[in-house]
């Protein structure tokens, strides 16, 4: 088996593990969203399909699945069965741009070193912007598809919230690829290797506090997450967007989500937290992507508790954090890294 | 040989997609087709190594333009478009006069093709000249924009500030005062 | 140091414009008066200064900062102290001083708002004059120039209620315009010529240049210069203004159009005595202006019959004098009768407000006469100050007079100086006649004459008996005929003591030669009338034998011998005058009626004042208004402007009628013609 | 390794298309779309061009042109929602209002 099919062959390995991980990940979130709101709310949470409630994920797809697929009369055919599927399909192809480990050998096995992750371009933030930001036509098309009134409200406030936030992720992310000076993800990972004065790691969380701030919180609003889930905001709109949907297709929303969270746990990551750096053995033996993986699952946690523990805004309130606060903020953030870094020309 | 089937088939996606726009009266699919041949015009870009044009291509022109469209046809709940009513009255609807118009589109199509024919050197390949490094790097890109085009670029930033006004007092639903 | 000059009147103005109304008189007033004596002191310490230095580089500078840049274009706002400066200033702030004090008491009945803008104009006044004078540039002294036109304009027009009062400050203004306008001219044109405003650089590069022969850019720019010296100080045509002035107080009148500003235009041909002596033409023009003025006032000042209006006839004439002077070179002279005449023509005028403001505003000499006992200060200041004006030798305006008359005649202006003779004749009659009309004789005015006149000095200032009248004008506002005369208040006293005093002395710093003298102020001035550079203006001047150096003792060292024959003349003639006088009003009453009766024609000419406001009024002032309301208003604006708007609306109109045709309203027809050029255009391109 | 002419005729066919679908179609919205369309054939054309002749400068025109598109789709929808509030359709042909 020469290098060219052998590399060719761990090329699509890795990208079949990709997949399956993400795919895994939305139902372990699942599980694990349940478990941790079981313990905030001193319950047991899923404790009897497998040990511990294990196989509780497994069980929700399998009762997804067997459901009656169900469509309103009026509701237009083609976007109806279109709007999950764009949504779905923006959240894995997000993740494609993502790096998820170092470059390896394989210990040896290749002469040449692979990049861990799906693709490796050179404008990969621009392309998980570009790309994260269709899922809202997966989102917007289903709630009018649909044609019920809460649906529509849905999807227009899910757009509207996307839309609005965007602009302070992005600005966000603008510092730190000013700071990494490149569009590529892996160079900016590859940029925070090392330490300051041996211990501290060189994070861009430490150079960008504010900027780091903004990503999280944008990006729980840009996932339609609580404190700002009002696509889905039960009280008012029964189940928002998703309203009208059911089994498979009702399945592949929040999947989308939970994928989009993971991304963009992952996009945070590689920006803010050095990748898959910081524990030199695990770098050198080319077992960063566990660390990653950590970090990954650290922030994943983060979101879980947010969810858990902060109330949901009211929609005009949202609205202003993210036009008049978060927004400015970011602007700020944006303007005064601009000038450190032509102050101390970094 | 994999990029011209490439090129063909983004180049027929594109094309397909803008035909289709035009082609049915539900503007929302319009839009959704329109998406696509933005996609497809997109992967162009890519491949004449333009990867921030192509990427700026989605997150503006799909990612939101298009969502304003879309917005205005859900707010608007976009009505099926009225099919053609041949009264004499108006001027533009005599047959006389559509014919009149099908024989300029004619005309342009020819003169198109004409200026086509006429290009220096449309058989010569597209990526000859030029180093793919520097052409493709958002670095050159934005050195440009921010030194040649300094002045454009601040008209058009005083451009969209005044659109954005304009926007909002049109579309404002003028308060019971 | 210099800046503190203006810089005082300043401080003073924008206290009493800006808080005045709330201070009390005693408050406004003792301010303002301070502020003068304050600049005064300086002045002195200043002048002190420069008397040490050496003659010939007797001039302290200082630049305030650049005031205008653009390309090499560049005026300091500079104030230079020279000789010349130095006694203007000494004049303005001395007398300028004295006239405050003096105001205190006479507009003492205005309540508090009305006397703090008085004073506060005052001061404004003296600012810009000592701006005026001090200025080193046509820029500056432009500035000064138009303030005091405007500080005139609000003083005699500052009983404003009074219609004839407010119509006199607008003469006062738009007269002076005239003359700023020729005034801005001439500097335009002397920059033009030199690239400079500085007096001292045009000064020195004129000075090589030999005297114009035919009329050419000096000599044009120089007579711009005088028209509007003719217009600030008051000489044929544009005299007009300065009797109508009256209206203002009277130390107004005293301040303003006998003492300083009025000289302002002598002043400014004396800082340019260079520019002037080089254009002869100039010269023989501001002569005979001069000598003209001189004795045409006179004629009509002997006639007049308003106390004031005399006193200002007489002024014009004297400023006539100082004109001649000028005219015939003799700088030196000018400035010296400019000097002594502020002294005693002050005097007058302040002595004439206090019989006014004795009589309750009566201006009428019909109505006066006998207060010479009433009056004792008022009566012997006058008498002095009028014995001064008459050139009576010993007293200061002898020596100016004389001077100029010497240096008239010995630059060989024969005719010019038997004007000059003739009209020292008349100032002496009118001026005693005044004398006599007003404290000799009989009281003809209704008022009962007082008992103890002296008594009533000491309470006058505080005028127990006036009751403060708020509206203007006070003179009329209170007539209460059953209190008694009294003589000037401390304040007018001591101002009018000091004049008169000043009016006897001042003329001996001015001795000239012939008389064993040595013309100090003379030699002082002459530094000014030279350019700072290697010519002098004597060597300047070799060509022009008309006008040998412009001062005294250089016409005195030519021929002395003339100069005591010519001295005795003058005096004889003021005697003569004074006699002539005194046998008609004093004895023999009726002669002057007499002649009024024969002559019926040219006493009402003379009383008239030759008409002159009448003609100005027919020939200038109808004209323009005819002109700009018909011919501006009804025709040009009316027809031709609006028609041009009008016209314009119309034509938009029409084609826009024709227009509308392509408005079809549907988009698609407006795309329709797009596409229509589209392809026009595409296929032009292609077929080239 | 494909001439720059194909990319010419493809920007030239979706001008045209862009173009007739201003004339044909009866909606405003569908207009705009069109517009946007013609927009993006020249787009292509000044990329192709820019990469042909080796440089940026096509890209960048390019990002003026989408600015231009923004706001052109920003105002140009504000007067569609204006125009549909007051007659309840998108029609062109119902806004003549202006005819003579």
């Amino acid at each position: 088996m020469d290098q060219a099919t052998l590399r060719f062959a761990i090329q699509l390995g890795i990208i079949g593990l990709t997949f399956f991980m993400l795919i895994n990940a939305s139902a372990l979130l699942v599980l694990a969203e349940r478990k941790v709101m079981g313990f905030m709310q001193q319950r047991y949470g899923p404790y009897l399909v497998g040990p511990w409630g294990l196989l509780q994920p497994l069980a929700d797809i399998v009762k997804l699945l067997f459901k009656e697929e169900l469509r309103p009369k009026d509701a237009d055919k083609w976007l109806f069965t279109l709007a999950p599927i764009i949504s779905v399909t923006a959240a894995f192809a997000a993740f494609a741009a993502v790096p998820w480990g170092a470059e390896t050998t394989l210990f040896g096995l290749l002469d040449t070193p692979v990049k861990l992750g799906v693709a490796d371009v050179n404008v990969a933030v621009l392309v998980v912007f570009a790309i994260t930001s269709m899922g809202v036509y997966g989102i917007v098309l289903a709630g009018w598809s649909s044609n019920s009134k809460y649906s529509l409200l849905g999807g227009l406030r899910s757009s509207a919230q996307m839309i609005s936030y965007e602009l302070a992720y992005a600005t966000a992310l603008a510092s730190v690829i000013m700071l990494a000076g490149s569009l590529s993800l892996r160079e900016v990972v590859d940029a925070q290797n090392g330490s300051w004065f041996g211990f501290i790691p060189k994070w861009y969380v430490f150079l960008q506090p504010v900027g780091f701030l903004i990503y999280v919180i944008a990006g729980v609003a840009e996932t339609n997450r609580a404190p700002f889930d009002f696509p889905e905001a039960e009280q008012e709109l029964v189940a928002g967007y998703n309203t009208e949907y059911s089994s498979v297709r009702f399945a592949l929303f929040p999947q989308a989500e939970y994928i989009n969270m993971t991304t963009m746990a992952a996009v945070a990551t590689d920006l803010y937290l050095g990748g898959w750096h910081g524990i030199a053995i695990l770098d050198r033996y080319g077992f960063g992507w566990v660390f990653f993986l950590a970090k990954v699952g650290f922030i994943l946690f983060t979101y879980i508790w947010v969810r858990w523990t902060v109330p949901r805004y009211r929609y005009d309130q949202l609205m202003q954090f993210g036009w008049k606060w978060l927004f400015p903020a970011a602007v700020l953030n944006l303007i005064a890294t601009a000038a450190a870094i032509l102050y101390f020309n970094v | 040989m994999s990029e011209t089937i490439l090129f063909y088939l983004f180049s027929v996606v594109a094309i397909l997609a803008s035909a289709l726009v035009i082609g049915q009266r539900n503007p929302m699919y319009s839009i959704m087709l329109l998406i696509a041949s933005f996609g497809a015009l997109a992967a162009l870009y890519i491949q004449l190594d333009a990867p921030f044009v192509a990427m700026a291509q989605i997150i503006v022109y799909a990612g939101a333009i298009m969502v304003l469209f879309l917005f205005v046809v859900m707010l608007l709940n976009a009505p099926q478009e009225d099919a053609a009513v041949w009264d004499r009255t108006h001027p533009l609807r005599r047959p006389g006069v559509a014919r009149f118009g099908a024989l300029l589109a004619g005309l342009l199509i020819v003169q198109l093709v004409w200026a086509l024919v006429r290009v220096n050197d449309a058989s010569t390949a597209v990526n000859a000249r030029g180093d793919v490094a520097a052409i493709s790097s958002v670095r050159t890109v934005g050195r440009v924009l921010f030194t040649d085009y300094m002045f454009a670029f601040e008209a058009t930033s005083i451009l969209i500030l005044v659109a954005m006004v304009g926007a909002v007092v049109l579309a404002a639903r003028e308060t019971a005062s | 140091m210099i800046a503190l000059i203006p810089l005082f009147p300043l401080l003073g103005f924008a206290i009493n414009a800006s808080m005045g109304r709330r201070l009390p008189k005693a408050v406004s007033g003792g301010l303002a008066s301070l502020v003068m004596v304050a600049s005064f002191v300086v002045s002195v310490m200043v002048v002190w200064q420069i008397a040490d230095l050496a003659p010939t580089q007797r001039v302290i500078e200082q630049t305030l900062y650049t005031w205008i840049t653009s390309g090499d274009f560049k005026i300091d706002l500079t104030l230079r102290v020279d000789p010349l400066a130095s006694v203007m200033i000494l004049v303005i702030t001395g007398i300028g001083s004295l006239i405050h004090i003096y105001s205190t008491a006479y507009m003492h009945e205005e309540v508090d708002r009305e006397f703090a803008r008085y004073f506060s104009y005052l001061n404004l006044f003296a600012f810009f004059m000592l701006v005026l004078v001090l200025g080193a540039s046509f820029l500056v002294l432009f500035v000064g120039w138009e303030g005091v036109g405007l500080c005139s304009y609000l003083l005699i027009g500052f009983w404003f209620e009074k219609r004839s009062a407010a119509d006199a400050g607008k003469k006062a203004f738009v007269v002076n315009r005239i003359g700023d306008y020729a005034f801005i001219l001439g500097t335009l044109l002397l920059f033009v010529r030199f690239g400079t405003l500085d007096f001292q650089r045009i000064a020195s590069a004129t000075a090589p240049l030999a005297p114009e022969s035919m009329f050419g850019t000096l000599s044009v720019a120089t007579l711009l210069l005088f028209i509007g010296a003719t217009g600030k100080s008051a000489q044929i045509p544009l005299y007009v203004w300065l009797p109508d002035a009256m209206e203002g107080p009277t130390p107004v009148s005293a301040l303003i159009h006998a003492a300083t500003m009025v000289t302002a235009g002598v002043y400014m041909i004396g800082r340019n005595a260079v520019l002037f002596s080089h254009a002869p033409e100039t010269m023989m023009v501001v002569a005979t202006i001069g000598a003209a003025t001189a004795l045409f006032a006179g004629t009509i000042g002997l006639v007049q019959n308003d106390i004031k209006r005399v006193l200002a006839y007489s002024t014009v004439s004297q400023l006539g004098y100082m004109f001649l002077a000028m005219g015939v070179g003799a700088f030196g002279a000018g400035i010296f009768h400019l000097y002594t005449h502020a002294f005693f023509k002050a005097c007058l005028f302040l002595g004439s407000g206090a019989v006014i403001h004795a009589l309750h505003g009566e201006q009428d000499v019909r109505n006066m006469g006998g207060l010479k006992a009433a009056l004792p200060t008022t009566y012997w200041t006058f008498l002095i100050a009028s014995l001064a004006i008459a050139g009576v030798p010993g007293l200061a305006g002898f020596f100016s007079k004389d001077e100029i008359l010497f240096e008239t005649f010995a630059h060989g202006h024969t005719i010019l100086w038997t004007i000059g003779i003739l009209t020292s004749l008349l100032t002496a009659t009118y001026m005693f006649r005044l004398v006599f009309l007003t404290f000799h004789g009989t009281r003809r005015h209704d008022a009962p004459a007082p008992q103890h006149p002296e008594e009533e000095e000491p309470t006058a200032h505080g005028a127990p008996s006036h009751t403060a009248a708020s509206d203007a004008p006070s003179h009329d506002s209170h007539v209460a005929p059953s209190h008694h005369l009294h003589d000037a208040p401390a304040a007018m006293a001591f101002a009018l003591v000091v004049l008169a005093i000043g009016s006897v002395f001042a003329g001996y710093i001015g001795i000239p030669g012939a008389l064993g003298g040595h013309n100090a102020l003379g030699s002082w001035l002459e530094p000014s009338f030279t350019a700072r550079s290697v010519t002098t203006l004597a060597d300047a001047q070799v060509a022009e034998p008309g006008e040998a150096s412009g001062t005294g003792e250089a016409g005195g060292e030519v021929n002395s011998g003339v100069e005591l024959p010519l001295m005795l003349v003058s005096s004889v003639v003021a005697i003569a005058g004074i006699a002539l006088a005194a046998f008609i009003w004093l004895k023999r009453r009726e002669i002057a009626d007499k002649a009024a009766a024969t002559f019926p024609g040219l006493y009402r000419l003379l009383l008239n004042k030759y008409y002159v406001d009448e003609i100005y009024d027919a020939t200038v002032v109808q004209p323009i208004r005819i002109v700009s309301q018909e011919g501006l208003w009804r025709g040009i604006d009316v027809n031709i402007i609006d028609g041009a708007v009008n016209g314009t609306a119309s034509i938009v109109d029409g084609s826009s009628s024709l227009l509308r045709r392509l408005q079809s309203g549907s988009v698609r027809t407006y795309a329709g013609s797009l596409f229509i050029g589209v392809v026009l255009i595409l296929g032009y391109y292609l077929w080239r | 390794m494909i001439p720059l002419g194909h990319y010419l005729v493809v920007s030239a066919i979706l001008f045209a298309i862009g173009t007739a679908g201003v004339f044909l179609r009866r909606n405003l919205i569908t207009i705009l779309l069109s517009i946007e369309i013609m927009l993006n054939a020249v787009n292509l054309t000044f990329v192709a061009f820019g990469r042909a002749q080796g440089n940026v400068d096509g890209q960048i025109i390019t990002f003026f042109v989408m600015t231009v598109a923004a706001a052109e789709a920003a105002v140009g929808l504000a007067i569609v929602i204006a125009l549909f509030r007051h007659r309840e359709s998108l029609n062109p042909d119902a806004f003549t209002s202006l005819k003579w």
